[in-house]
């Protein structure tokens, strides 16, 4: 069985208010390490509010989150590089660098952490062959279709081998194949022994896969 | 990965061209204008020093001062505090250099047998004691020497033409002063608008784990590249200009009442450096702005 | 619709407030240099001309010259060219402006009874004409005239003195133009680069099918409203400044050897103006370069 | 029978290139007044850019494309608002402006048309009540959660009341339920006689819908 200390990612009571507006409301819940975790829910419910918390991209109105033992509601902001490193994000708006190339983007990750030259290289080749893009390396972005993009987007999320992947609807763009591929990929990474998080309204990507199911509705969990 | 961030930087540079040449423009022309400035100012103020060196007293001497008393005069007066120079002007001597003065009407002096000038000393202030106040209390302490008969100084003229120029020397300070400000100001606010296009950029980049020190680096060389480079063109600019103006005017000008120098070499050097700097600054504003987050 | 369209320029200036406050900053300080230097060059240019209103000719009369002689001869010499005023000095109003110049010398000339010094006219020359070439070519020909013994204008200092103002009349208006295109420049760089971050957005109003005409009309509103608060500020700061240095200055300064003026109204509301039009010509500018594609 | 001359949107021979790249390659298509038509085809097949051409947000390679008598292929730029006031678009994107609110995000294409205020305010609540945004008018668009955002942009698209709607993906980001609302809309605007033209990759709303399908692939017609 697993205990609580197992658990990779703990949120106690997380409150996230905009204004007057509860997009999460007392949210409690564990993720344990190597987990597939399908984060699901209506338009509004506050998938991505959940996930941007995770991240430091918002910060908590109320509650506790700990990551890896980091606690997000007292860690100073210096330390979010240290904490998005640990994580790969694939944006709900792919959040692309419109002015750096596929390859550019995606190698970005690897410099940041000082890897090698040589060793960016093959790594980004790799990936981007395994989402379909290496043909497109030099691209920029708006020359992509929204399909490939949001394929760039997942496979920058992936080249550093992240402990955690936190996916925002990450074949929401995609025909039926490309939703496949790119699933097959998080299923790999996951039986690596990464935990991985989908936040997604497409039940059949949910139905298709095994894992638990976190129903959201109006920033409320309302099934499991 | 030194050399890496460097690449980093012109590629940047490369890729954000527009805008990039429209900063490097503004910086060369803010260069241009405080730089031009400063050279007007340096040369107009030398021009200054040249008409200020006129500012003198006459120390008229008592006719029965012998050789001996003379020399004791010259040496007290040497000593006074304020005083760079006296020197004496025989009676002989006075009478030639009113002759010169008056020109054609020299030859009513012709006629003036016993020389009725008196012997005179020629006093010239050192340069921190060419005011008004400095004058007037050097003359009341040379009054009271002995064997002086009377101490001259065109009061009135000489308390006009002092202010004249501390004034017209303060407005130069105040105007170089508020241009290099302006231009401070002008140039770190470009590279905000230059970097403020490039703000969801930053912004995705933190997002995806790169620490600020990343981030920041290229901006940084950059900034510092656009500011050489901006510095560069705008003092060839100047140089180029300066030498037109030269130029137009070498004939005209004799080279002992006006000489003219373009910026000396340290002063041309350290408008570069210091364009670098504030293209760094500038960097240093928007980054802080956008980091804050 | 008028009103409508100008609410929409607001609502964008403060949806957008840093940008604009930076742009108005950039817009003030530009202002502020040219208007600085107009100020300045106005004013030192008045105290050139004063300066150089100094310059004449002494025309001296052979001593048979009758009245009626005289008056020919002031008519024939107020004819010529480049002659502005001729005014008669008697040998007895001469003799006592030389008393008067050499002050403390003066005795000497007293015992001079029959009085040497010749009638004179002194001849003034039109603002146009005071250059060295215009001096020696008019005093060539006031020389062949009747009745005229000499006539001097101290040759090598007045080409000197003249050669130096004019340079530094040149040297202004050269620097003032300078200054001002730069300005030019940078306000307009300084509007392209603000709205270069509303380029996204004019992208999407073209897509949904707004004409050129409706998306450009908040812009140059705006861009006006710019350069009119840059303008208005930096007039502002102008005038602070001016009132602060003349202030400072006042007591020393007789009110005939240098007046200090503040730049007239007209001028001051045409640089306002003119701050407005470099707003409209940045947005000009810019929003050609969006709308071309 | 529906003839030649009863078509609304022509295209005959259409090429697009990018570089050396063929997006869209000898497309050839009639689209009738009062047309339901669905274009279908896997990430990268040419799609929005078979949109982009229509809209002038694109300029063709090489062939003609007639809409509404206006000849794409020749006519001047300056004709574009023109051209686009008959059409209400879903961009995939959005294409949202992030620094106007909802409500003068929707508004604006009215604005531009030089309606009546009174006019347009209550059109523009109207539409944002119909997707189910009438609340958050006030929001700026960075506010909005994707799917929000999607339905401001179906908003603005049909405000208008445009003659032809061209959308993008318009239910990508959206959950079954908002997914429904939105195309009863589209149904709805081409049942008062819109001809609608709907890119997506979705299956499952092509199939519960009828309408012409046209399938791209790699920038060729394959099926209809
Ligand atoms: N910055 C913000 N300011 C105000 N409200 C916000 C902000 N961000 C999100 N919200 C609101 O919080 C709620 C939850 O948003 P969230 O993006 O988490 O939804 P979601 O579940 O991801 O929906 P979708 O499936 O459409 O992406 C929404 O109603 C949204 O409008
Ligand atoms: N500006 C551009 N420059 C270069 N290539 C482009 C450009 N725009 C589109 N493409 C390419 O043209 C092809 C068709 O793109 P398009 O956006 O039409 O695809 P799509 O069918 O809409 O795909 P998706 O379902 O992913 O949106 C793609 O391979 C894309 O990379
Ligand atoms: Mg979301
Ligand atoms: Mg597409």
């Amino acid at each position: 069985m697993k205990c609580h200390d197992d658990a990779l990612i703990r949120l106690f009571h997380v409150y996230k208010r905009y204004g007057a507006k509860n997009a999460l409301f007392d949210i409690s819940l564990d993720i344990f390490k190597n987990e597939f975790l399908f984060l699901t829910g209506p338009s509004g419910a506050g998938k991505s509010t959940l996930l941007k918390l995770l991240y430091l991209g918002e910060s908590l109105s109320e509650g506790q989150i700990l990551i890896d033992r980091m606690n997000l509601a007292r860690v100073s902001r210096k330390r979010a590089p240290e904490l998005r490193r640990k994580l790969g994000i694939i944006f709900q708006d792919y959040k692309l660098i419109p002015t750096k190339t596929v390859y550019e983007n995606v190698s970005l990750v690897l410099e940041a952490r000082g890897m090698s030259h040589k060793f960016i290289q093959k790594k980004v080749h790799s990936v981007l062959r395994t989402v379909g893009m290496e043909k497109r390396k030099k691209s920029f972005p708006p020359g992509l279709s929204g399909g490939e993009q949001q394929k760039v987007a997942v496979a920058r999320a992936v080249v550093g081998e992240p402990k955690i992947i936190l996916a925002d609807e990450p074949t929401g763009s995609l025909d039926a194949d490309s939703a496949g591929t790119i699933f097959d990929l998080l299923t790999n990474i996951h039986a690596r022994g990464a935990t991985v998080l989908v936040a997604t309204h497409d039940a059949e990507l949910i139905r298709s896969a095994k894992g638990r199911v976190i129903q959201l509705k109006e920033g409320k969990v309302v099934a499991e | 990965m030194k050399s890496l961030l460097f690449k980093r930087a012109l590629q940047d540079i490369l890729n954000n061209r527009f805008l990039n040449t429209v900063t490097v423009i503004t910086i060369a022309l803010s260069v241009l204008i405080v730089s031009s400035f400063a050279l007007f100012f340096t040369n107009a103020n030398e021009l200054l020093d040249t008409w200020k060196k006129g500012i003198r007293a006459l120390v008229y001497l008592n006719p029965e001062t012998t050789d001996a008393n003379r020399l004791d005069l010259k040496y007290n007066i040497q000593k006074l505090n304020g005083v760079s120079e006296a020197r004496f002007i025989s009676r002989k001597e006075a009478l030639a250099q009113m002759k010169v003065q008056m020109g054609r009407q020299s030859s009513l002096l012709e006629s003036l047998k016993p020389n009725p000038l008196p012997d005179a000393f020629e006093v010239r202030l050192s340069p921190d004691s060419q005011t008004m106040a400095a004058i007037e209390k050097l003359s009341k302490a040379i009054e009271l020497l002995p064997h002086v008969d009377e101490v001259e100084y065109g009061r009135q003229w000489i308390g006009k033409f002092t202010n004249i120029i501390n004034m017209l020397r303060f407005v130069g300070y105040a105007m170089g002063g508020l241009f290099l400000v302006a231009t401070l100001f002008i140039v770190a606010n470009t590279v905000r608008l230059l970097l403020y296009s490039r703000q969801e950029e930053i912004a995705i980049m933190r997002l995806v784990g790169t620490t600020d020190r990343f981030i920041k680096m290229p901006f940084y060389i950059q900034g510092v590249i656009l500011g050489a480079l901006g510095g560069i063109i705008g003092m060839s600019g100047l140089y180029f200009a300066f030498w037109f103006v030269s130029e137009k005017f070498h004939r005209g000008l004799s080279a002992e009442l006006l000489d003219i120098h373009f910026l000396p070499l340290d002063v041309t050097a350290g408008i570069i450096v210091g364009s670098m700097i504030i293209g760094w600054i500038g960097c240093y504003l928007s980054l802080k702005q956008f980091l804050k987050a």
